[in-house]
């Protein structure tokens, strides 16, 4: 067993966490309670920051160097987001296009394709977002109708994506879309769509919290040209799951350095309540954070492993149901033992100034039902890992 | 010996449910709670003083009809997440009733038409703070101090205003009050925080603004049980017909024995808190002594019970769940209000306690 | 609604509380506690009870009056159960003869059958145990195996029976018997057999908290005579389904009254202990009272309902997970409240007085698996009352 | 970085999992716990002494494997439910140690060779005392006073005495103890109650013996953290083997949704005890500042885990896991022992939160 950090990495956190005082303004969660923006200039704030992390050349940093890579490795990424998670750094408009396109292009896309589409990318001169999901097919995401069908040498895309995050201010989306009707998963394909075209038609697709980052968009005859097909046809689910799996290091330690600092947060709130000694509250809060740390210690067992080049053990879905389930645990104590004030918007007056606690909140419900909802990956304990029996 | 509603109390559910499907489905009143500056539609709580509703908690004589029937309201209220400011509004009237105050008669003889809305002001910056330790003061006629978490009070006609001296009221003043809206994650909400330094009578002192305010804590825990109990039972009409017609691998989604005992439990909340609420309403329409605790034994168990049915009508709706467009959202953000006002999970637990036979 | 006892209710749980507390030498803990006791002369404290019960008119009083009867209802029945309950008083021997097989033999059994059995049953002179379940039919009841073939006029058993409760102290036993292999519900039938007899072997199965109150019971050619058949050949499995609905309502207000208890035991002990104005500890029995409350409620509903002749809704499922699972919870919190003291067994030294926290604890985990487990309980909810859909 | 056991560890897991499925297994070993008056195998723990386990915590030099190792040895302990005083042995051997008193190294020689069984009496009367504030007094050479919860106390040939003034080690007097048996759910354990009027010697004073105590305290949490590690994972290979097998409804119930969710859930708590229990075991190996935080993380983590782990098992099990006869009941039973000593979970949440960065 090994769980240091080399010297190098040290180096490496410390200058992240250097770089994040002397580049961050403020946290995002006091952007947001700003009035003077909205959130098309949220989503500029966003933007900026990517620039700047970009800038600074922490972005695809464990690409080939000649795309943005450093040489980083998956410690490095997860040192990077968790120090990022911890200063509350808004997230980057890219931030699914970089981590899955990205590597997507550079292992099966055609040189044009990297060229024309990487530095934009990472710059967030253009917004990619992610067109998987359907109405239809969330859990069952191979069960897609989206189809592509061909028109001379290029294709034509009809159907409906919902979830795209950031899709009413992308610029491009990518698509896995259906392009052989017989074959479950040798019938989908991988393409790179322009959204500022006749044929698509992106709308918001408001959620519980009041937002409309996500997008829902119809697709009624779409130009895809032959040129943005990524890799071969009916290759699209095979590039799409490898890519699900990349980057399963890089966010290991991000989740408990922020719930850590939401946390905090907490402990912060029931201090100025007077609260944060009665036995009762005192119990919960150390609850919370122990369950904090054996998050963390699963991630850390995930990285250590990933980075000694071990096989992946059963502790992907584990992660997964661990966090997204914690945050509804975090965020439903939290709430209960701040009382009213928990419940306050961030833009409302008196609202807690450190956390988004309803935000929070109410955003701890869509962990458990994307990426692979919880019932999906306690069946993938059960079945992969468990080996448990099919009714026959 | 029968737990379920007599033929009239059946047939108050029945009305009251025609109603408000009728008048206030929650398809039409999204846009009440999302737009209209005072989180109600007038015409409708005009039309409920009509029919006799704001009066459900005034004596028998008065036009009450008791504790059950009000419980039964609530339910229904609950079902169609009813926005508005109904349950501080039939809670003041009771309140008003019990005054002896001549300017409390005027008001409820106003607040009762449906027209006048009467609030509470009655929780401060300290956390929990106890009512009769209130840093707000009746002096000279006047009102001074802050109240935090008004319910609709920017638009309420008058507020009761609970101070160390008593129980005040507050008539709205000319240029309205000194008001902050305070927003929460529940968008049907209109509360704010108020500045007090306006005139007011005050209607009740002593033990018996304790007891005045003591009645409207805990037939608001009451009515929030009941309304609560409404929205968990249909949040779970909806999951199970979402999870009927919805399919993921070839078959129904409500198929799959985890999502099957999900909603068992859902169902086990529910009913629980159906068979708490109604025997505490039942409790405190037949002056049984222990309706104090079984209230908050009602309350208790159905803020817990409800978040998690809430939470899980979410889940089971999928991606779904998590869009406004769908209902689930509005359930659970009106049970997360209903579980933190009307006294908390934590205070009914330390009421319940203290009169348990356990102890 | 109405949840008033009628004063007629009232006198007789008065009249019962009265007669428990002239009759009652000790509660049954003490009794277990008692070093002079073992499982035989502990049962023989049980049968002694169950006679006093009898001689006072408590039994079987809602049958017909020729049997026992005293006209009473299921409120009355309810009164008894928790008002025994609440007094810790010995569990009877024929706690399962008397509302099973007892009214199986009212309703469907010959007149010769009732004189036979039901005198001795109600004053223990005979102990009966219950021959339904099966080591691989428990859940799924209905898959039975152990067979009654005709022999003359008369039946050979074969098979084996588990979860006989008071098993190893039983004369008589009643036994599900499959008398045709292809008819799955029809095929089975009730027989009442003697366990004195070549062909019955009894033997004791001890259970996790160390005592063998439950047998199991092999048959092999065990007879059962034509005239101990109950019912008509066939009718076995109708009978045993309509028993185990009959008397729904008189265990209502048991499982709260018992729990009320246990948990005025714990309040005793954290208050012996100091501990019980920690807002902690406070805030977790406070929850324990509430839940329990809660059940009450739920089990006062069932019981209203059926005294006003309503049909039945969806609370007998609920009910059994209720409180099945409650009591998980409770001696599991407490546990881990009263710390090592409350794993002491009853006949520790220094092991709490008034509750039998380590059987309490250990027993819990089998409401859970009898009597239909908590997920043939949540399967029954979802399919019979929620009426989900059923795969295709 | 690297999570998994290097060669050696691991090597020292498979041949500990060897050694005690072969001298050890848990069919084999019911009998020591249920009918052995010492509740060990003697002739066990010795071979334990030839093989070096015994000063596994000891320094390099003397023998020791450190606290991964440790935790790897406790782990495979776990899983066949291991009787008797293991975990008390090796933390009294490093307690002896560190004491630099000529008894003490005396006694460590002795201990070392798992032939004389040396335990630990902490607990007493006054519930969650902090061992500095001991009831029992070590006084002209006499130790006086009550300790409760002695683990394998009556047969201990001495124990290490917590006094208010210090370590005490006091040897088995010529009569034995004046003790009481006190027994629990866990037939495996030999807890007693002993009243003190005997012989000792003070082994550590003041910062020291708190310091002793602090590490064996510390040490015993890691130990109890990886054996209920051990514990559960053996839980969960039984109760998917059971549920494999096993067949209702015409399929192997395994097969059933609920309990495959069930299951994973079982699979989520007992791996994020190996997380956690390593992750502390490392730290403990490194000196690293959060060792004892971690430890804490672990401890508190793993009680509730176990529980729900063992309880569960029982559950996937049905009827027969509620027979002495199947094993699910002995692994739940010797988790509840492991939780609720070596501190409690609420202990371990309060010191876990003291350091925590959350604060």
């Amino acid at each position: 067993m090994d769980l240091h950090f080399t010297s190098e990495q040290k180096a490496f956190q410390l200058e992240v966490q250097e770089w994040i005082a002397k580049n961050l303004e403020r946290p995002f969660t006091e952007e947001v309670k700003d009035p003077k923006h909205d959130a098309d200039s949220l989503v500029e704030v966003r933007r900026n920051w990517q620039r700047k992390l970009n800038d600074a050349g922490y972005l695809g940093q464990r690409w080939p160097v000649e795309w943005g890579g450093r040489g980083a490795t998956e410690v490095d990424e997860a040192i990077l987001l968790s120090e990022l998670a911890r200063a509350d750094a808004p997230n980057i408009p890219n931030f699914l296009g970089i981590p899955l396109l990205g590597p997507a292009l550079i292992i099966h896309g055609s040189e044009e394709q990297r060229r024309r589409f990487i530095p934009k990318m990472l710059s967030a001169d253009e917004i990619w977002c992610q067109g998987f999901s359907e109405p239809g097919a969330g859990s069952d995401l191979a069960s897609l109708r989206t189809k592509a069908e061909p028109d001379g040498d290029d294709f034509r895309i009809t159907g409906q994506k919902v979830w795209t995050t950031f899709g009413p201010w992308a610029d491009w989306i990518f698509v896995l879309a259906r392009t052989d009707e017989e074959d479950r998963h040798g019938g989908i394909s991988f393409f790179l769509v322009p959204i500022d075209q006749e044929g698509v038609d992106m709308r918001g697709l408001k959620q519980v919290t009041g937002e409309a980052e996500f997008g829902e968009v119809f697709f009624d005859g779409a130009l895809a040209k032959r040129e943005h097909l990524v890799g071969k046809l009916g290759e699209g689910w095979r590039i799409a799951m490898t890519l699900l799996g990349f980057e399963r290091g890089s966010s290991t330690l991000l989740n408990p350095a922020d719930y850590e600092r939401q946390l905090r947060g907490l402990a912060s709130g029931l201090r100025e309540n007077g609260e944060i000694d009665r036995p009762d509250v005192a119990e919960r809060l150390g609850w919370l954070a122990v369950q904090n740390e054996v998050m963390r210690g699963n991630g850390l067992r995930t990285l250590a492993n990933i980075d000694a080049g071990m096989p992946p053990g059963p502790e992907s879905s584990i992660e997964k149901i661990f966090w997204s389930e914690f945050h509804q645990t975090m965020t439903d104590e939290a709430l209960d033992l701040l009382g009213p004030q928990g419940q306050l918007k961030a833009t409302s007056s008196h609202a807690r100034p450190d956390v988004d606690w309803a935000y929070q909140y109410l955003w701890s419900r869509a962990g458990t039902i994307y990426s692979g909802s919880s019932e999906i990956q306690r069946n993938i304990i059960a079945k992969r890992v468990l080996r448990m029996p099919t009714a026959k | 010996m029968r737990f379920e509603l007599d033929d009239d109390q059946a047939l108050l559910r029945s009305s009251t449910r025609e109603l408000l499907e009728k008048e206030a489905a929650l398809a039409d009143t999204r846009a009440v709670m999302e737009e209209v500056p005072e989180g109600f539609d007038k015409n409708m709580y005009a039309q409920l003083g009509e029919l006799g509703y704001m009066n459900v908690l005034l004596s028998e004589e008065d036009g009450g009809l008791g504790p059950i029937a009000f419980a039964v309201i609530m339910a229904e209220m609950g079902r169609v997440a009813f926005p508005g400011p109904f349950l501080e509004w039939v809670t003041a009237i009771r309140a008003l009733s019990e005054c002896p105050d001549t300017s409390a008669k005027e008001w409820l003889a106003k607040a009762s038409q449906g027209d006048t809305l009467v609030s509470f002001a009655l929780a401060e910056d300290v956390h929990n703070a106890d009512p009769a330790e209130s840093q707000v003061a009746f002096e000279g006629g006047r009102v001074r101090g802050t109240k935090v978490f008004v319910p609709f009070g920017e638009h309420a006609q008058a507020l009761l205003v609970s101070t160390a001296q008593g129980l005040a009221l507050v008539a709205r003043p000319g240029t309205g009050w000194n008001s902050t809206p305070l927003e929460t994650l529940d968008h049907a909400q209109r509360f704010v925080r108020i500045e007090f330094d306006d005139e007011g009578t005050l209607i009740a002192e002593g033990e018996k603004a304790a007891s005045v305010l003591d009645n409207a804590r805990r037939l608001g825990a009451l009515g929030a049980s009941a309304a609560m109990f409404g929205l968990m039972e249909r949040s779970i009409e909806n999951s199970v017909q979402y999870t009927t017609e919805r399919e993921a691998f070839g078959k129904p989604i409500g198929s799959f024995q985890a999502l099957q005992h999900r909603a068992a439990d859902m169902l086990l909340k529910s009913e629980s808190t159906r068979s708490a609420a109604f025997r505490a309403a039942w409790a405190e329409e037949n002056g049984e002594e222990d309706a104090d605790y079984l209230i908050s034994v009602a309350k208790a168990w159905a803020g817990p019970a409800g978040r998690y049915v809430g939470g899980q009508s979410i889940q089971l709706h999928g991606g779904v769940g998590y869009t406004w467009e769908y209902d689930p959202h509005i359930y659970l953000k009106r049970i997360k209000t209903l579980e933190q006002f009307h006294g908390s999970n934590r205070w009914h637990i330390q009421n319940a306690l203290r009169q348990s036979p356990i102890l």
